[in-house]
């Protein structure tokens, strides 16, 4: 058997899952409007301002750098899956990678793109 | 088996779903994402003609495709981010400084 | 055991829908978190493809750093920014750019019917079947092994771009931040 | 084709083992979700009542059937049956859709990978070979670290559609710290890849067949690295910065409640429980009986059958530990302050993870590569 029937199955059986506990609410329990009730929760503070107010630029940084560095590991995957019929070679081959990466790495944190103030 | 032409026949389309949304999209993020559609599009082909041709070949390609969009992306997100602080907008009909 | 053999055919035209489906919504939503959210969707489905076709590595790095990566990054920007749901106003088509389309289009059509024409029939002798491929190791080994044997080069390469990128990305969203530091060293006034 | 009698004997093979998979990865499936959506009731107890044992209370012990008290343990599933029953409040400016859909992205991938995983060794009925993973695909870990990093949609989904400040801030906080300390992670099962030549688990549980083959002894950094990156992973104590009580209400599903609620839960408490059992199938030999290996198990026990319940039953009771684990640094350790945990993640498990693997590469090639 194809090994990904399964997991499209499992995939169907977590997204029904998912959805039924979604949706249990709306069936069973009771509805009961209140405006208050339905305003966002504020520890009990009126709202404000809306909910969104400037973010941080530092998230997106580490989101960017995340992806980046997210495909050095892939591709280090790649070759530790190969490493004994590589040999020297590809242990060479990734310390060039891995160093050309380093250097990124060291400049983002001279440059203080990781610093959370 | 299905012939190698329909997934062709699929990955045109998707760029063509890509295409037309950088050209009608007026949200920069929407034409970066539509960018993302079209790359893809393209490693739908690798894949499949890798497949057909029975070579791994295709199946790298697609990896540095991943890799360029990847680097892609977050250039071209930073840049929005960039354009967003200076003028406050992301729509490309406020941002025409370079067509005079 | 008949009954099965069917199953591909009808998992590619399964998957083909939900694929033109989700597309045709990424550029079509009016909120770009619902464009990003079908876009993850698109990606998984095509991940889903690649699967199908044997190229399991493939398969797996395109929910890895395309679903999971990608679009995180493009869903982060959204939210940062706060974009609101855009509204779609008639879409007009300027001549040029019914010209693109129909271009592309028609480009297609001839690609295609040309390829549809000289496509291989078979499996070119000599090379890795489906099979084979399973035998040398796995997909993963096949890819890694052609990988750092063939494309050495470009694999360096990507290792410079990706450096570039940080450069660049670093460079680009902490402008301020580093103009600030740099008048701080010359001695002037932050302001 | 030849003559075949009227019953073409291959198809008729091939017929039988894929019944044999359908119905074994029925059966292996039912038995592995139902276990799975019990963790949630038991970990909330033991999660209840250890703190209370670490803090000399009695913790929940009212709640029985008749005159047993069980020690409180029916006290999570009166829990859960008031929060099925519970009014669902969907805040006002809350996006309809995402709102309902977030929950669903963040159950599914943890159910996905818990199929993953080899939970004991071959069965063997009526000469099939039942392997005791649902699903065993190719690429090994590479499929569960693909599918765990769509969990973040699930927590970003969660914070934007709720339209609450508190929420937003909380699910931007949880999903950077996962997709920050998920490069770690991958980076700190490298050096396995490299010692066990497989991305496979069942290949990699079967490569630690003796106690000093594990993982943990093969690879001590790495263990270290997994299970801080563990805890971030998960969002749990001491990186629990996404649902600070004390600053941010509840994190992203500060606006969920009734069942919705409890899906958070479920996902939470089954991706803690996948991180465990991941921990102890990498480093901690997975169903491997220490000091015994499998062949001798099986000698001893004088069925493969029974061997491989022992199997499971082991890798359970390695996972249990993880688990408590986790409940023990939640009770002993302060939470860390968010630029803290950041750059914890960044400029010092990201540098370690990667000096790991190429002081791994380095060690393995001058001992393989002559």
């Amino acid at each position: 058997m194809n090994p990904y029937i399964p997991v499209i199955v499992v995939l169907i059986f977590g997204v029904v899952l998912g959805c039924i506990l979604s949706g249990l609410a709306y069936f069973i329990g009771p509805k009961r409007y209140l405006k208050e009730k339905m305003d966002p929760y504020e520890c009990g503070v009126p709202k404000v301002t809306g909910a969104a107010e400037k973010m941080s630029v530092k998230f997106y940084l580490t989101a960017i750098l995340f992806i980046l560095f997210d495909i050095e590991t892939v591709f280090l995957y790649l070759w530790a899956r190969s490493f004994d019929q590589l040999g020297w070679l590809g242990l060479v081959e990734v310390a060039v990678f891995v160093m050309i990466l380093v250097v990124g790495y060291i400049y983002v944190v001279r440059r203080g793109a990781l610093e959370w103030d | 088996m299905i012939p190698v032409e329909n997934y062709f026949l699929l990955a045109s389309f998707v760029f063509l779903c890509g295409l037309s949304g950088v050209m009608f999209r007026r949200n920069l993020i929407m034409v970066l994402m539509s960018i993302e559609l079209m790359l893809n599009a393209v490693n739908i082909v690798f894949v499949a003609a890798s497949r057909q041709l029975a070579q791994v070949d295709g199946q790298i390609m697609v990896l540095f495709v991943i890799t360029v969009a990847a680097c892609e992306a977050a250039v071209g997100l930073a840049m929005v981010i960039a354009l967003f602080r200076r003028y406050g907008t992301v729509n490309t009909e406020f941002l025409r400084l370079l067509r005079g | 055991m008949e009954v099965f053999y069917f199953v591909p055919e009808v998992l590619f035209y399964i998957l083909s829908g939900l694929i033109l489906l989700s597309s045709v919504m990424v550029v079509s939503a009016r909120n770009p978190v619902t464009s990003a959210i079908f876009l993850v969707l698109d990606l998984f489905f095509v991940a889903a493809l690649y699967a199908k076709l044997d190229a399991h590595f493939t398969a797996a790095i395109q929910v890895l750093v395309y679903a999971g990566a990608i679009v995180v990054l493009f869903v982060f920007v959204i939210m940062l920014l706060n974009l609101k749901p855009e509204a779609l106003r008639g879409v007009r088509f300027s001549v040029g750019e019914a010209a693109v389309l129909l271009i592309t289009l028609v480009g297609f059509a001839i690609i295609g019917s040309e390829l549809a024409r000289t496509a291989p029939e078979a499996v070119i002798p000599g090379n890795l079947g489906a099979g084979a491929i399973e035998l040398a190791g796995g997909n993963t080994f096949v890819v890694a092994m052609r990988m750092f044997t063939s494309y050495l080069w470009p694999f360096e390469m990507a290792s410079i771009l990706i450096l570039l990128a940080i450069v660049a990305c670093v460079m680009v969203a902490k402008k301020d931040k580093v103009l600030g530091a740099a008048h701080h060293f010359r001695g002037g006034s932050p302001e | 084709m030849g003559t075949n009698f009227g019953i073409d004997l291959t198809s008729l093979l091939q017929w039988n083992q894929f019944t044999v998979d359908l119905v074994s990865f029925v059966v292996k499936f039912a038995i592995l979700a139902g276990g799975l959506l019990q963790i949630p009731p038991v970990m909330v107890w033991v999660e209840r009542r250890v703190p209370a044992l670490m803090q000399r209370r009695r913790g929940p012990n009212r709640v029985g059937l008749f005159k047993w008290r069980l020690y409180g343990l029916l006290q999570s599933l009166a829990d859960t049956i008031k929060l099925i029953f519970k009014e669902e409040v969907v805040p006002d400016g809350a996006h309809k859709v995402f709102y309902h859909l977030a929950p669903v992205f963040c159950v599914f991938p943890a159910f996905l990978i818990a199929c993953a995983i080899p939970y004991g060794p071959d069965l063997n009925i009526f000469g099939y070979t039942i392997p005791l993973s649902v699903v065993r695909v190719d690429v090994g870990f590479l499929f569960i670290f693909a599918i765990s990093s769509l969990a973040v949609y699930g927590v970003s989904l969660a914070g934007w559609a709720s339209n609450n400040k508190y929420s937003l801030m909380g699910s931007l906080r949880a999903s950077a710290q996962m997709i920050s300390y998920e490069i770690p992670l991958g980076m700190s099962l490298l050096p396995i890849v490299l010692i066990y030549g497989t991305l496979d688990l069942g290949k990699i549980v079967e490569a630690q067949s003796s106690f000093f083959k594990w993982g943990a002894f093969t690879a001590p950094f790495s263990l270290l690295i997994f299970v801080i990156c563990m805890f971030a992973e998960t969002n749990r104590a001491p990186f629990d910065l996404a649902e600070g009580e004390s600053e941010l209400v509840a994190g992203f599903h500060t606006e969920y409640n009734s069942a919705k609620f409890a899906a958070f839960f479920l996902g939470e408490y089954v991706s803690m429980f996948v991180l465990s059992a991941l921990a102890s199938t990498v480093f901690f030999g997975g169903w491997q009986v220490p000091f015994v290996p499998y062949e001798s198990l099986v000698a001893m026990l004088g069925s493969p059958n029974i061997a491989a319940i022992v199997g499971v039953l082991m890798l359970l009771l390695k996972s249990m530990f993880f688990m408590w684990l986790y409940i023990w640094v939640r009770w002993t350790l302060p939470r860390f302050r968010y630029d803290q945990l950041m750059s914890l993640g960044w400029k010092f498990m990201l540098p370690i993870g990667l000096a790991n693997v190429v002081g791994t590469a380095v060690v393995l090639a001058v001992l393989r590569f002559k």
